[in-house]
């Protein structure tokens, strides 16, 4: 295992563990007028999976690009506040030097390469590590054995399944300290979906990678989570212990909706669209 | 087509992309008036069996066939549900044709309508407009016409716009009528991409992942959407869904796929039960 | 057959200047996306800039070369930077159309400069001819032959091999996945803006050599189209092919049919291969899945 | 009339519009041409101009591009030009019925036959000899020079101005019984080696090649021919008969010959004095003045001395009034630099000459064959 | 797309499509109508020609918008095809003696079907495989005008006479006038039946296709015949405007429609704004005018700065070029987008949102 070498081996979260990443107080606006965070703060604590779950257009991706420093390119930008990572400010620092540190996002809706080939796609990965790629590509094949047959094939040609699968691998070519994922079950099979969170809390035992975690999928999120936070209109609502979170009721009756476990309602029984404004 | 008829024959359907195959000797059928549902892991074939089925994908060998009631084809009839259940099916001219030699605009003209798995609308067009082209079918296409507008141009627009006034009612679109679909929320698109394909007043109605990347919230109401479009224009439903609540809840029967092969089919219980779909699919978690 | 012999020679020397000046293209294009129709313009820059330093300046040649290459990074970095980067996710259409109003800005600089006039400049590559297999052929050409063979080695192997070879490929697929992996996307594309105009440069200064410098060097640039198409846009192999093809059938048809149809034959034989193969000889066809 | 620029007691500049090529295909000889009419208007000017009154030569550019010719044409009609000084034979022909219908004497440099038809244009003035006569006594030099029998290529700009003497040509040999085996090509434009057509040319067994194009590729095409070995004799009709095409050619200019009804300047004629005078005084250096600045010097000469006459004969400068001067003033001198030396028009003919010089590059420079020959 | 300016209901479907609704929109047009109408009697002929060449520019612009801007077909062929329309309305009056009305139809429906031969290939084209196959369109056709002596009786080029319409022949007094008054008459058509395109079913078809083809044609367009219905309606006003150029210009000779020309035409939609009606004619106005406001530019400040005198074409053509960048750059939807937003802006006063 090459991800992430300094991490300490084999540790539980300690239980006041220093912050890796933290976002203080920020503001996004895109293009100029679209204010979309509106004074969020955040903290990832050193080997911790932290879930941030939120409805739809909350900000959480938002939330991610700005941690990525992939705003820029979306004509978005941090008016206010500061993002730390590992003790450094890394408010302004471009992309590229942020996964360099240790950074990395895998973001939503795959981006995959498509025109590359799943190989390809993983080297591309390693291009910040490129002398210990062979190895990390090695590690990454063990952990998805089905991106290791598939290695020659276009990417775009996979299903989205696939490409998910293809997406954390590469996201964990640039050996990060901190992987940031932005919804890595959409569209992904029950089966797929916890065998991903599977190997997200394997990699964070195993390793003391700590994740970033974005899901609409909030119980499983909350499974493999150490600690939650609920976003809503570009703030955080909620925070606390995951376990913690999937007991609170209003988290029970907004994010972890009908159907499923404990014999709920049934999807068939919901007569009333809006049902409800926003949970505020 | 009365409910309860077979609509849909898919037979030993194979497609092969160069050295992979997507889907091996399929065999399903879909029964008119319901709900069927398609599960299976990713890549197991599911979107490209939708695709054979609309006319984009030219399938290696094998076939797809539907029945359809011949005078329910290529005419606005929105008084008579498609499948009017007191209909007796000997006195309907019921034809089969074969959805594989054909392209997509001609299946489409059987009344066979679908929306994708990531949203494929017209970007630039407002919400009405992106509805008016679900009525492409059901209208004349004349150039001059059309360029003078008075006349037999415009009484054609204004009588397919009453039509999809009825379908943005019924999605509750109303607000987002003259929005261009680009500036919209995801999941109010993917309301939209459904309402485009109800315009078409389709038979068959293909769904490729209606849900996927929606809260609880918006599951809800989509899966309610569904639901009520089912019931209420009586439109048979083929559905791709990867969350088991939802295909347990509202689907009448399931097919699962795996690497192309059918692994199981059957009633939602039925597949939840089937090993071999717990194994390939489900999970042990899923199945207690 | 001596003719034969002069046509072929001629025909894939070039077919041989295409290419490199095409490979310029197609490493912009496969890099960035942007379908860059100021290639032959670029030419037209490096042959100038070459032409001042050489001619103007009186710099000894290999110094002249240098300033040449210096012009054709900045030029290159520049127009990346200040045209084309604002214009990232814009339509086909709209990159199409901004590259070639600044190939209108390019040549009316070169114009406003130096005038329509030819020049000419004393000889770089050795003049005479020699005869082989009994046809007279220029050893200029031969020697453009060499020189662009080489240059287009030493490019297929760094877009191939290097790592900064996957990195360009990965930045053309998309941008933003590229950024999260810790490519630099503005250095990509500083880089493959200048490489694509160096080896305009070269192709420019060799072509000026043989005739003279001109502006008339922006329309051998147009030929660049039924080359990169041909070759699939984004085939290195492909653009070679294709630039040798073009090269070949154009001399061949002027010298054996009607010199006129030559004008049009590229074109002819783009839309055979089109009407064929609509990605090209060697294009992949491109990832359209729903 | 009031005080009007056309009345004749105005003493107000003479307007004249002038196309010229400066930046397009033909720029090469395009810019030099321009050169000698504004120089002689300079001149002119500097003398004391037509009876006092001055000329006002608007030149500008037209690239060679026969839209904007006609967009400059209607600037010069709306700023009441008097007369038009144009270039290609492709713009010239565009405009002469516009020309007619504004009645504004039009002189160029293309010397079409097409355009001498006085019913079809009768407000066209051509200069000096015709494409047409330049090609015919090209023909008749090349039948005398081979001893009978011979083989001709004309490659010619793919354009009016290109094509328009090889039909007469093709006509001329039969019509005179000539032995020659005659083909044509049109030359590709932006083309980087005449290969293929040198290729063609042998194929054909020409041993003569005339060109009906400007230096520039005429130089190319000796250069090519040099290279490839080829042994044919060029034979450059006005446009690439010129020093442009020494120069640009260098020694593979060598030999080949030149059909060119202007004298060129190291011919030293009487009428290349002023020439050189004005050349003096503005610090040229006469070895840069080439015949096309010569030929420009003098078209814009011959408009004048029909502006000249209209006025002596007290008229209103019109357009109807100088075509008269100018068909009936008789013999125009131009000190021996066009053709026999003089130009002359009439009510029928407006083909100002038809005898042109045979010339020879020797050493870099224009040596004479043969002066003052006549088809 | 502009704000919907607040305070409009309708009441039936009716009125909401109607074309014009609010008074400050019928005011504008109003005001338009009379401007337009008053300009032959104020301008000299050489503004008057300028008009007259800019509109017919506006109808061949219109035509490519529906093509590039509306079914997004990239084409570089313009200049082909008004070739086309052209030489076919120039050889039909005056060889075969039809009446200029007649020969213009027809001119109309040749461009039309030539149209559809090259749209055939594109067909299976994108992109830029597409554009490159245009670009091959416009050398093969313009290599034919160039070469067919047939066309130009060897003469290179090809007289046209002086157009009679019904018996009615232009006066060479009142040349400029007439034909603008012709020349409005027809932009304003190809305005109307354009616009009027776009508010039916083949229309939004061509959009569809344009937009995202695939779910085009699960929708039951058929893509095959939307693109070559498009290809052949814009190349049927592109014929129109060719057909009027010979007739206006009464010379025609290939060197008026090379390459340049194409680009030229693009640059007028993209100037103007792609997908728009109104956005071609404001293209097609301010692309013919600015090589006029050059040289206005040139002459006054010529004095200060020679080099802007002396390389005229070179400036020009650089102007163009950087237009065409400026646009692309800060509003790449063109004059139309700046024109609704200068509308918003008042519809809006005082508030600014
Ligand atoms: N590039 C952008 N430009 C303008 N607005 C944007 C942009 N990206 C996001 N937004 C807006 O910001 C808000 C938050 O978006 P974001 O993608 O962060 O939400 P999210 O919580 O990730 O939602 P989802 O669950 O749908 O992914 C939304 O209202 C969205 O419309
Ligand atoms: N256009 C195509 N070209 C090449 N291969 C394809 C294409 N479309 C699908 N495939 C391949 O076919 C297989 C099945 O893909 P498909 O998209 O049908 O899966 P799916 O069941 O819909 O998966 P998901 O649930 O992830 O959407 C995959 O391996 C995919 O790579
Ligand atoms: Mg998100
Ligand atoms: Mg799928």
């Amino acid at each position: 295992m090459t991800a992430a070498p300094e991490a300490a081996p084999g540790a539980g979260p300690p239980a006041a563990a220093p912050s890796l990443l933290s976002i203080n107080n920020i503001e996004v606006i895109y293009d100029e007028v679209i204010l979309v965070l509106r004074g969020l703060s955040l903290e990832v604590p050193k080997g911790q999976i932290v879930a941030l779950l939120g409805s739809n257009g909350a900000g959480k991706s938002t939330t991610l690009k700005a941690a990525s420093g992939l705003l820029p390119s979306e004509q978005g930008e941090v008016t206010s506040g500061s993002i730390s990572f590992a003790g450094e400010d890394i408010t302004k620092m471009d992309a590229p030097e942020r996964v360099k540190r240790g950074l990395s996002l895998c973001m939503e809706g795959r981006h995959v390469f498509p025109h590359l080939t799943v190989s390809d796609n993983l080297l591309a990965g390693g291009y910040t590590k490129a002398k210990e790629a062979g190895e990390t590509l090695d590690f990454v094949y063990e952990f998805f054995p089905k991106l290791a047959d598939m290695r020659a094939r276009t990417a775009g040609f996979l299903s989205g399944g696939e490409q998910q699968m293809l997406a954390i691998g590469r996201a964990l070519m640039s050996q990060p300290t901190l992987l940031m994922l932005d919804e890595p079950s959409l569209g992904l099979a029950p089966l797929l979906v916890e065998e991903i969170f599977a190997t997200i809390a394997k990699l964070n035992a195993d390793t003391g990678l700590t994740v970033l975690v974005i899901e609409q999928n909030a119980r499983t999120a909350l499974s493999v989570a150490h600690h939650g936070y609920i976003m809503e209109q570009g703030r955080i609502m909620l925070e606390d212990e995951a376990d913690a979170l999937a007991d609170n009721p209003d988290v029970k009756e907004f994010y972890l909706g009908v159907g499923g476990d404990a014999g709920k309602r049934s999807y068939r029984d919901v007569k009333h669209y809006r049902r409800r404004k926003r949970w505020l | 087509m009365p409910p309860g008829q077979p609509l849909l024959r898919v037979s030993d359907l194979t497609l092969k992309f160069g050295g992979v195959t997507a889907l091996a000797d399929v065999d399903m059928s879909v029964e008119s008036g319901t709900i069927h549902a398609i599960i299976g892991p990713n890549g197991a074939g599911k979107s490209s069996l939708l695709n054979c089925m609309s006319g984009l994908y030219r399938p290696t060998s094998g076939s797809v066939a539907l029945r359809y009631v011949a005078d329910d084809v290529g005419r606005g009839r929105r008084d008579q549900p498609a499948a009017s259940p007191e209909a007796d099916i000997d006195s309907l001219d019921i034809r089969e044709r074969a959805l594989t030699s054909l392209p997509p605009h001609r299946v489409a003209r059987l009344g066979v309508a679908r929306s994708f798995q990531n949203i494929e609308l017209f970007d630039h067009l407002t919400v009405l407009e992106n509805m008016m082209l679900g009525r492409h079918i059901h209208m004349k296409q004349n150039v001059l016409t059309s360029m003078l507008w008075f006349g037999p141009a415009r009484r054609q627009e204004i009588a397919h716009r009453e039509i999809v006034e009825e379908v943005v009612d019924l999605l509750k679109l109303q607000a987002y009528r003259q929005k261009p679909v680009g500036t919209l929320a995801y999941g109010i698109q993917k309301r939209v991409e459904l309402g485009r394909a109800l315009a078409l007043q389709p038979s068959l109605l293909l769904l490729d992942e209606p849900m996927a990347g929606m809260n609880a919230e918006e599951k809800e109401d989509m899966a309610r959407y569904i639901l009520d479009v089912h019931e209420l224009a009586g439109v048979s439903i083929v559905l791709i869904e990867h969350d088991m609540n939802v295909v347990m809840d509202i689907s009448n029967r399931v097919t699962v796929l795996d690497f192309g092969k059918v692994i199981g089919d059957g009633t939602p219980q039925e597949v939840m039960d089937n090993p071999r779909v717990i194994e390939a699919y489900l999970g042990a978690g899923a199945a207690s | 057959m001596s003719t034969f012999v002069t046509l072929l020679v001629i025909g894939l020397s070039e077919g041989a200047i295409l290419a490199l000046a095409a490979l310029g293209f197609v490493l912009i294009y496969k890099a960035t996306g942007v379908i860059n129709f100021a290639q032959g313009e670029f030419l037209l820059i490096g042959a100038y800039s070459f032409y001042t330093a050489f001619v103007v300046m009186q710099l000894p040649i290999v110094l002249a070369l240098l300033v040449g290459v210096l012009v054709a990074v900045v030029v290159g970095v520049v127009v990346e930077r200040f045209i084309l980067r604002p214009m990232v996710g814009q339509s086909h259409i709209s990159i199409i159309m901004v590259t070639i109003g600044l190939a209108s800005v390019l040549s009316a600089l070169v114009q406003m400069f130096y005038g329509t006039q030819p020049r000419s400049m004393p000889p770089i590559l050795p003049r005479g001819s020699v005869s082989i297999l009994g046809g007279t052929v220029p050893v200029n050409r031969l020697w453009a032959i060499v020189i662009c063979a080489v240059v287009l080695g030493l490019l297929t192997w760094f877009f191939q091999k290097s790592r900064h070879g996957v990195a360009m490929r990965a930045v053309a697929d998309d941008q933003q996945a590229a950024m999260t992996v810790g490519i630099s996307v503005r250095r990509v594309f500083a880089m493959s803006w200048a490489l694509a105009a160096i080896s305009a440069l070269i192709a420019g200064v060799t072509l000026a050599d043989i005739t003279t410098v001109e502006m008339n060097i922006v329309n051998f640039g147009l030929l660049v189209f039924p080359v990169v198409i041909m070759g699939g846009l984004d085939s290195v192999p492909g653009t070679i092919v294709g630039g040798l093809t073009i090269g070949l059938v154009t001399q061949f048809v002027s010298g054996y049919m009607d010199p006129g149809l030559a004008e049009i034959v590229p074109y002819l034989v783009l839309v055979l291969v089109l009407l064929v193969r609509p990605y090209g000889v060697f294009g992949e066809k491109r990832i359209e899945r729903v | 009339g009031g005080g009007g620029a056309a009345s004749a007691d105005s003493d107000e500049p003479i307007p004249i519009g002038v196309i010229a090529d400066l930046s397009g295909a033909t720029g090469d000889v395009g810019t030099p041409y321009n050169e000698g009419m504004l120089a002689y208007v300079e001149q002119l000017n500097a003398d004391g101009g037509i009876n006092g009154r001055e000329i006002d030569a608007m030149s500008n550019d037209y690239a060679y591009e026969v839209p904007q010719a006609e967009e400059l044409y209607r600037r010069y009609l709306s700023d009441e030009a008097v007369a038009i000084q144009g270039w290609g034979t492709g713009d010239t022909e565009a405009l002469r019925t516009r020309v007619a219908n504004d009645e504004l004497p039009f002189m160029s440099g293309s010397f079409s036959e097409e355009l001498t038809d006085v019913e079809e244009s009768p407000y066209n003035f051509l200069v000096a000899a015709t494409y047409s006569d330049q090609m015919r006594a090209a023909l008749n030099w090349i039948a005398e020079e081979s001893g009978g029998e011979a083989g001709v290529a004309a490659l010619h700009h793919d354009s009016p101005f290109g094509t328009s003497p090889v039909g007469d040509g093709e006509a001329w040999i039969d019509e005179q019984g000539l032995d020659i085996d005659f083909t044509s090509h049109a030359m590709p434009a932006g083309t980087t080696n005449f290969a293929g057509i040198l290729s063609q040319v042998d194929s054909a067994g020409a041993e003569y090649i005339i060109i009906q194009n400007v230096a520039s590729p005429a130089a190319q095409l000796a250069r090519d021919l040099k290279a490839q070995g080829g042994d044919q004799t060029i034979v450059c009709l006005n446009w690439c008969g010129n020093e442009l095409f020494a120069t640009g050619a260098g020694d593979a200019a060598e030999g080949h010959v030149m059909v060119q009804p202007i004298a060129p300047i190291t011919t030293e004629r009487p009428g290349h004095e002023a020439i050189l005078a004005y050349a003096d005084e503005n610090g040229m250096d006469p070895a840069d003045i080439q015949v096309s600045f010569v030929q420009g010097w003098y078209a814009m000469h011959i408009m004048a001395e029909g502006i000249r006459h209209t006025l002596d004969a007290g008229e209103d400068l019109t357009g109807p009034a100088i075509r008269e001067s100018l068909e009936t003033m008789g013999p125009i001198d131009t000190g021996g630099v066009i053709g026999e030396g003089t130009v002359e028009f009439s009510a029928d003919s407006h083909r100002g000459s038809t005898t042109t010089g045979l010339y020879e590059v020797k050493d870099g420079e224009l040596a004479v064959i043969e002066e003052a020959v006549s088809p | 797309m502009a704000a919907v300016e607040t305070g409009r209901h309708h009441t039936s479907y009716r009125s909401e499509l109607r074309l014009w609704h609010t008074r400050p929109q019928i005011v504008r047009m109003a005001v338009l109508a009379v401007i337009v109408i008053i300009l032959p009697f104020i301008l000299d002929d050489y503004w008057l020609a300028l008009a007259n060449t800019a509109l017919i520019a506006a109808i061949g612009a219109i035509g490519l918008n529906i093509l590039v801007g509306y079914t997004g077909q990239i084409s570089l062929g313009q200049g082909g095809f008004l070739a086309v329309g052209a030489f076919t309305s120039a050889i039909l009056t005056d060889r075969l003696g039809m009446p200029a009305p007649v020969s213009i139809i027809g001119a109309v429906m040749l461009t039309a079907a030539i149209g559809v031969i090259v749209g055939l290939p594109a067909l299976r084209l994108k992109g830029l495989y597409l554009a490159i196959a245009t670009l091959a369109s416009q050398m093969v056709i313009l290599f034919i005008v160039r070469r067919w002596e047939f066309l130009t009786e060897g003469q290179g080029f090809l007289d046209v006479a002086r157009l009679e319409v019904f018996g009615f022949r232009l006066d060479r007094a009142n040349f400029e006038q007439q034909w603008y008054m012709i020349l409005l008459v027809l932009a304003i058509l190809a305005a109307l039946t354009a616009t009027n395109l776009f508010r039916t079913g083949v229309g939004r078809s061509f959009m569809a296709v344009r937009d995202q083809d695939i779910a085009a044609s699960a929708m039951g367009v058929n893509l095959t015949r939307a693109k070559l219905t498009a290809f052949a309606v814009s190349n049927g006003y592109v014929g129109l405007a060719g057909a009027l150029m010979a007739h206006y210009t009464e010379i025609l000779s290939w060197e008026k429609f090379t390459l340049d020309v194409s680009i030229l035409y693009l640059a007028m939609i993209i100037v103007g704004g792609m997908g728009s009606v109104a956005g071609a004619v404001y293209g097609a106005v301010f692309i013919t005018l600015l090589p006029v406001l050059v040289r206005e530019v040139a002459d006054v400040v010529g004095g200060a700065v020679p080099i802007i005198r002396d390389q005229l074409p070179a400036v020009e053509h650089g102007v163009f070029g950087l237009t065409i960048i400026v646009f692309l750059i800060f509003e790449p939807r063109g004059l139309n987008r700046i024109w609704e937003r200068i509308k918003d802006w008042f519809g809006y006063w005082p508030f600014r949102y």
